[in-house]
């Protein structure tokens, strides 16, 4: 992780409410492995304060020397209503890349990507690598894509551009499938009878995970999630973007030396660090509702 | 006092109690984890001296979830002194701050006297401890903290504790949520503290209006810390530096070297930077540049020549 | 408590003490000069009531120049109650405020409990006034304020001199610089006070260290006020609400209607809009109907049903 | 006085840290008579939290049917920071016109504009009325424009517009005259002897106000000067922006009783607000270095 001083190319409105920036930042797109995320100070005033943590959606060769970053965001607070405003021009200060991101189930054939709102961005970078080996028919790719409304719904064409077989619920319907991805998500795995091949990758409200729960445990179904929590620095050092860990869980997937989980004396479970141990967790490592 | 200097000839060193700092900016316990999240950042070795995480007898699992909000201007955050207890920091921590030439100051709390004490006697065997801020202040653990830094007898109490454990420089650090803060200091110098810091966060509170419930979750209040409670700090550490003869560390919203540098006009001796250090985490280096700068451009040899010369 | 309420039906009155208010949101004093200030950006007949600028017995020339700075999200400054004093507030200013249906609350300041009481026999004969809004806190006035604030037996002394010399609804506005709040508070219903407002500013500093004085010039500390002591002093009313009985009116660092809604779920009865008047002249009409459209929203019928409901 | 939300037109680097922004807002451009200000919202954040105060440089009507103000502003701290970074289509939030402007001294044959540096813009529109008066011969103008070095020279293309006599002098030299506007001003005057027949508006440092002081009382000319202070409202509600006034002078210039002026109960001294007694007082009025 390193602090690259970039600037605005582009910044435009998706959709109401969604917007996408495109920054100059060589060194970022670099060194960014799927579901990393960056932290950017989006003012050089003290309020907003913090960095505001955001998934990079893709690394690009923006043409005329520029090579990048882009971001999707949604306004839901000062900062991002901040952001919204900028344009060309203007410099940005970015922290990354951060976190651990996905990891690829290399031992599984069916590769499902769940997502929702500005969950969808952190999947991208994913899907664009599944897509290629999916291009070379080693694998394939499954993209569900989850909206409230038609209206909310983004990204749509860049995921249907990926080689996969892109699927789409809106809650209130008028789509594919009327209602929400987890139960589009559970008919397919039943109806397709993939459960053993298949592996999921999501982002998107924590309501979304936890109705995932079931579904991965009935066909005991592998699925990556990331995480959000309001962070302090990113960096692991001020320790309040915690999350509620299953201990065995954790202990079963990961080198806890080099982890920053912290368990209980007693009992089962402790704290992981949502920026440094995350965001990307593996669903049964995750406590929710504490 | 102050002569006409060259660019190297700027002295920024001061004296901690037995410690000597090279310059006079240190990061604020809890915001700096164990100097190895900032290595990519900065290097060690160029800090006045590190100051880890609050650390306990027994390992602390601290504040359930939501332990950070932002407020205007600051953080209103609950981490409850989440650490990994004093045997481990000095198993797993200490060695890898032991490869820099920096001095190593660990904040210590605690639940009772004899638990301060304990710490401090476990940390004074350790090698590569320099010395003990005391966090007598710590607004989020129930019964921690706030106990000891509102009463100036339990605040003698525990510092007297500490300075009959240990040897090391022996630095309290007094919370601001108290009527007179000069009693408290003066309790402290009187029980043989070294120096005295300050200050720790405010208590304060946010409420969601939706949920009813406290933004911190179940912590229900939290310490206000950043650039919005400066000049709050700033005043106090003006009174405790103009009543004890003790070194004093300025600490409260501490963003650049002019922040630095009003402490120090005021009394400090040296200061900690905290929940800036979350943002930029470059931003000691910063401070001590500009602090260089300021002492050359203005043809000070030292801070000694500055320092308490604010003119009230 | 709560039930469905069209557009009309939502009731925003609240009772201070004797006074009846339309809905809960005042200015708080010295921010909202006496109202005509205002008349070119909202109705005075829209708010709860108006809270005037300290009124003294002799007018106040007040703090030197210099008398705010800028802070991360808030102010620090040091008016010095400059005022006209209670005789030409009476003749000059009150015929104002007399044109409107809105209850007239006198903020007071003095220097001894003669004065406060004298002040207060004054203003008790004076057609339209409905209150007095007692600052036994205010942190810039050397002689004054702070004398009384810190100290429980002062605090009552001031509110039984005010209480015995009026019958108008008499609410002490406490000071935050103390280290038990509560006591402060009992005090002041003890001594016969009909409301409790809090608070007024923390005690700050802030210095220009290139001439090494303080930025308030030759006022060296000032009143730390706006958004960046929200969430200090929605923790103290909160304290407050829990241990007396009287109406509490809440106070410091509210912009908007979700701040406002903070201080009532934590207790407070009514609300007193400071600094930020400044900044946007019609906020508190702004408040007024986000307040009501939060009551809308959630169906709730008046403000009863909501006050003291934080889940801690 | 209102509240005026108004969008950026165009925002321009004249020189060095010094910008020009125009900004549609064509009630305040109605209203604003020479020298009064307007109070700008800089952001939506909590810091820099309270309004900022310029005055207004010119009311135009920029085409397109947008009429509105141009602010000329130097950037010296967050605020103005934050307003060199905003771009064309930007909203802000003004309040204005505020205080009391210049009064012409009709009396008076030679009217001389003394400005330095950002207290140049607080004398064009008056610059402009006089212009007008001097172009069907009414009387005289005289404009006198201070600068520390040549790069910090600024307007001076749009008062050599106007209908008057323009002179420059630069601290440091290379110019009209080497020197201070105040030595450039007692020469002029003197050696033109026109000591009874003018009138002086100034607005500039306080420093240059001190050194006008006895050349004002020495040929016992007129000044008004135009002063700053900070602000909390602008409005008369705070009573932060006091300045030090004689009140022998101010009751000779001002009916008492609808000023915010108030005096010392023994001494010969009180407060005015600069925000409605102001910005511009008589030069006499004004006690300096209190
Ligand atoms: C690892 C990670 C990746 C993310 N990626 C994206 C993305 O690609 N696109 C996108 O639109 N959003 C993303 N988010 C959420 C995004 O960080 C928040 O929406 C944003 O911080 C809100 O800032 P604000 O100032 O507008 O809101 P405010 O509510 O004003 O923010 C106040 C504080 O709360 C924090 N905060 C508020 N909401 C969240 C949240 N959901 N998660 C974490 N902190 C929050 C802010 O960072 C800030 O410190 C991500 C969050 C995390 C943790
Ligand atoms: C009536 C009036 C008219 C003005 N007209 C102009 C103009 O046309 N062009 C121009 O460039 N400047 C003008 N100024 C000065 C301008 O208001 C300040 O430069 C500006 O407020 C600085 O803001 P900042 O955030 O960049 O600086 P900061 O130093 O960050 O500001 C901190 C605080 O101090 C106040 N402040 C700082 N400097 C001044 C100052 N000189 N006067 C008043 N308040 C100050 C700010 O308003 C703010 O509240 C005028 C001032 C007044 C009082
Ligand atoms: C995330 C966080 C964790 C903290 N943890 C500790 C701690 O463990 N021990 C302690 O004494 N102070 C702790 N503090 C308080 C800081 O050390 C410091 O006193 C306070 O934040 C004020 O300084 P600042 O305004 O520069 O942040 C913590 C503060 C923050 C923001
Ligand atoms: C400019 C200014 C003047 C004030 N004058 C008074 C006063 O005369 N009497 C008083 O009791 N409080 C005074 N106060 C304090 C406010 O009434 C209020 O208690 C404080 O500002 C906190 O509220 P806020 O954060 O909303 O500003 C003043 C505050 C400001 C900013
Ligand atoms: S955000 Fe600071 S530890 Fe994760
Ligand atoms: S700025 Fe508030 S009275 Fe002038």
């Amino acid at each position: 992780m390193f602090r690259e001083e970039s600037t605005v190319l582009a910044n435009e409105e998706l959709a109401p409410g969604f917007w996408k920036m495109r920054l100059v930042a060589p060194g970022i797109a670099a060194a960014t492995k799927p579901g990393q995320f960056i932290n950017i100070k989006v003012t050089r005033c003290k309020d907003p304060l913090f960095r505001r943590p955001f998934t990079v959606f893709r690394c690009s060769d923006f043409g005329g020397g520029n090579t990048g970053i882009e971001l999707v965001y949604e306004i839901v607070g000062r900062g991002t209503r901040v952001m919204s405003a900028m344009r060309k021009g203007e410099g940005l200060d970015l922290i990354g890349p951060l976190g651990r991101g996905f990891e690829l189930r290399h031992d599984k054939r069916v590769h499902i990507l769940v997502g929702s709102g500005v969950g969808l961005p952190a999947l991208f970078m994913l899907g664009e690598e599944l897509s290629l080996a999916a291009g070379r028919r080693e694998l394939e790719l499954v993209i569900m894509i989850d909206a409230k409304t038609k209206k909310r719904l983004i990204l749509e064409e860049e995921f249907r551009s990926l080689n996969g077989k892109t699927m789409i619920s809106i809650h209130d319907g008028g789509y594919d499938y009327h209602g929400y991805v987890t139960e589009m998500l559970r008919t397919y795995i039943d109806e397709e009878g993939i459960a053993a091949d298949c592996a999921i990758y999501a982002c998107g409200p924590e309501l979304m995970f936890k109705a995932m729960v079931p579904i991965c445990s009935q066909y005991n179904v592998p699925a990556q999630i990331s995480m959000e929590r309001n962070m302090g620095c990113g960096v692991g050092a001020c320790l309040s973007c915690v999350c509620r860990v299953n201990k065995e869980a954790v202990m079963k997937y990961r080198d806890i030396r080099s982890s920053h989980v912290q368990f209980e004396d007693e009992g089962n479970s402790g704290y992981a660090l949502v920026c440094r141990d995350g965001p990307v967790f593996n669903i049964d490592e995750v406590i929710f509702d504490e | 006092m102050s002569s006409i200097v060259d660019d190297t000839s700027v002295n920024l060193s001061v004296n901690l109690g037995k410690i000597q700092l090279k310059n006079p900016v240190m990061p604020a316990s809890g915001t700096f984890g164990y100097g190895e999240e900032f290595a990519d950042f900065i290097n060690l070795n160029d800090l006045g001296a590190v100051i880890v995480k609050g650390t306990t007898l027994r390992p602390r699992l601290g504040s359930f979830q939501h332990r950070l909000v932002e407020i205007p201007g600051g953080s209103l955050c609950s981490i409850g002194i989440q650490n990994v207890g004093v045997d481990r920091f000095i198993a797993d921590k200490l060695p890898y701050l032991r490869q820099f030439r920096v001095p190593v100051i660990v904040n210590i709390a605690g639940e009772s006297v004899e638990e301060f004490a304990r710490v401090t006697e476990i940390l004074s065997k350790a090698e590569g401890v320099s010395g003990i801020e005391i966090n007598i202040s710590c607004p989020n653990v129930k019964k921690g903290g706030m106990h000891f830094g509102v009463d100036p007898d339990a605040t003698f109490a525990v510092v007297r504790a500490v300075r009959n454990a240990t040897d090391l420089t022996v630095m309290p650090k007094l919370t601001p949520n108290v009527t007179d803060i000069t009693a408290f200091a003066r309790a402290c110098e009187e029980a043989g503290a070294d120096a005295i810091s300050l200050i720790n966060g405010f208590v304060g509170m946010s409420i969601d209006v939706n949920s009813k419930r406290s933004r911190l979750g179940k912590n229900l209040t939290g310490g206000v810390t950043g650039p919005c409670i400066k000049p709050l700090a700033l005043r106090l550490v003006w009174q405790v530096a103009q009543v004890v003869n003790v070194p004093v560390v300025g600490i409260g919203g501490i963003t650049s070297a002019e922040d630095a540098l009003e402490f120090i006009l005021a009394g400090a001796c040296a200061v900690e930077v905290g929940t800036y250090n979350l943002v930029d985490p470059w931003v000691m280096i910063e401070i001590i540049d500009g602090i260089r700068s300021y002492l050359m451009e203005k043809k000070i040899s030292g801070l000694n020549a500055i320092r308490g010369t604010f003119e009230a």
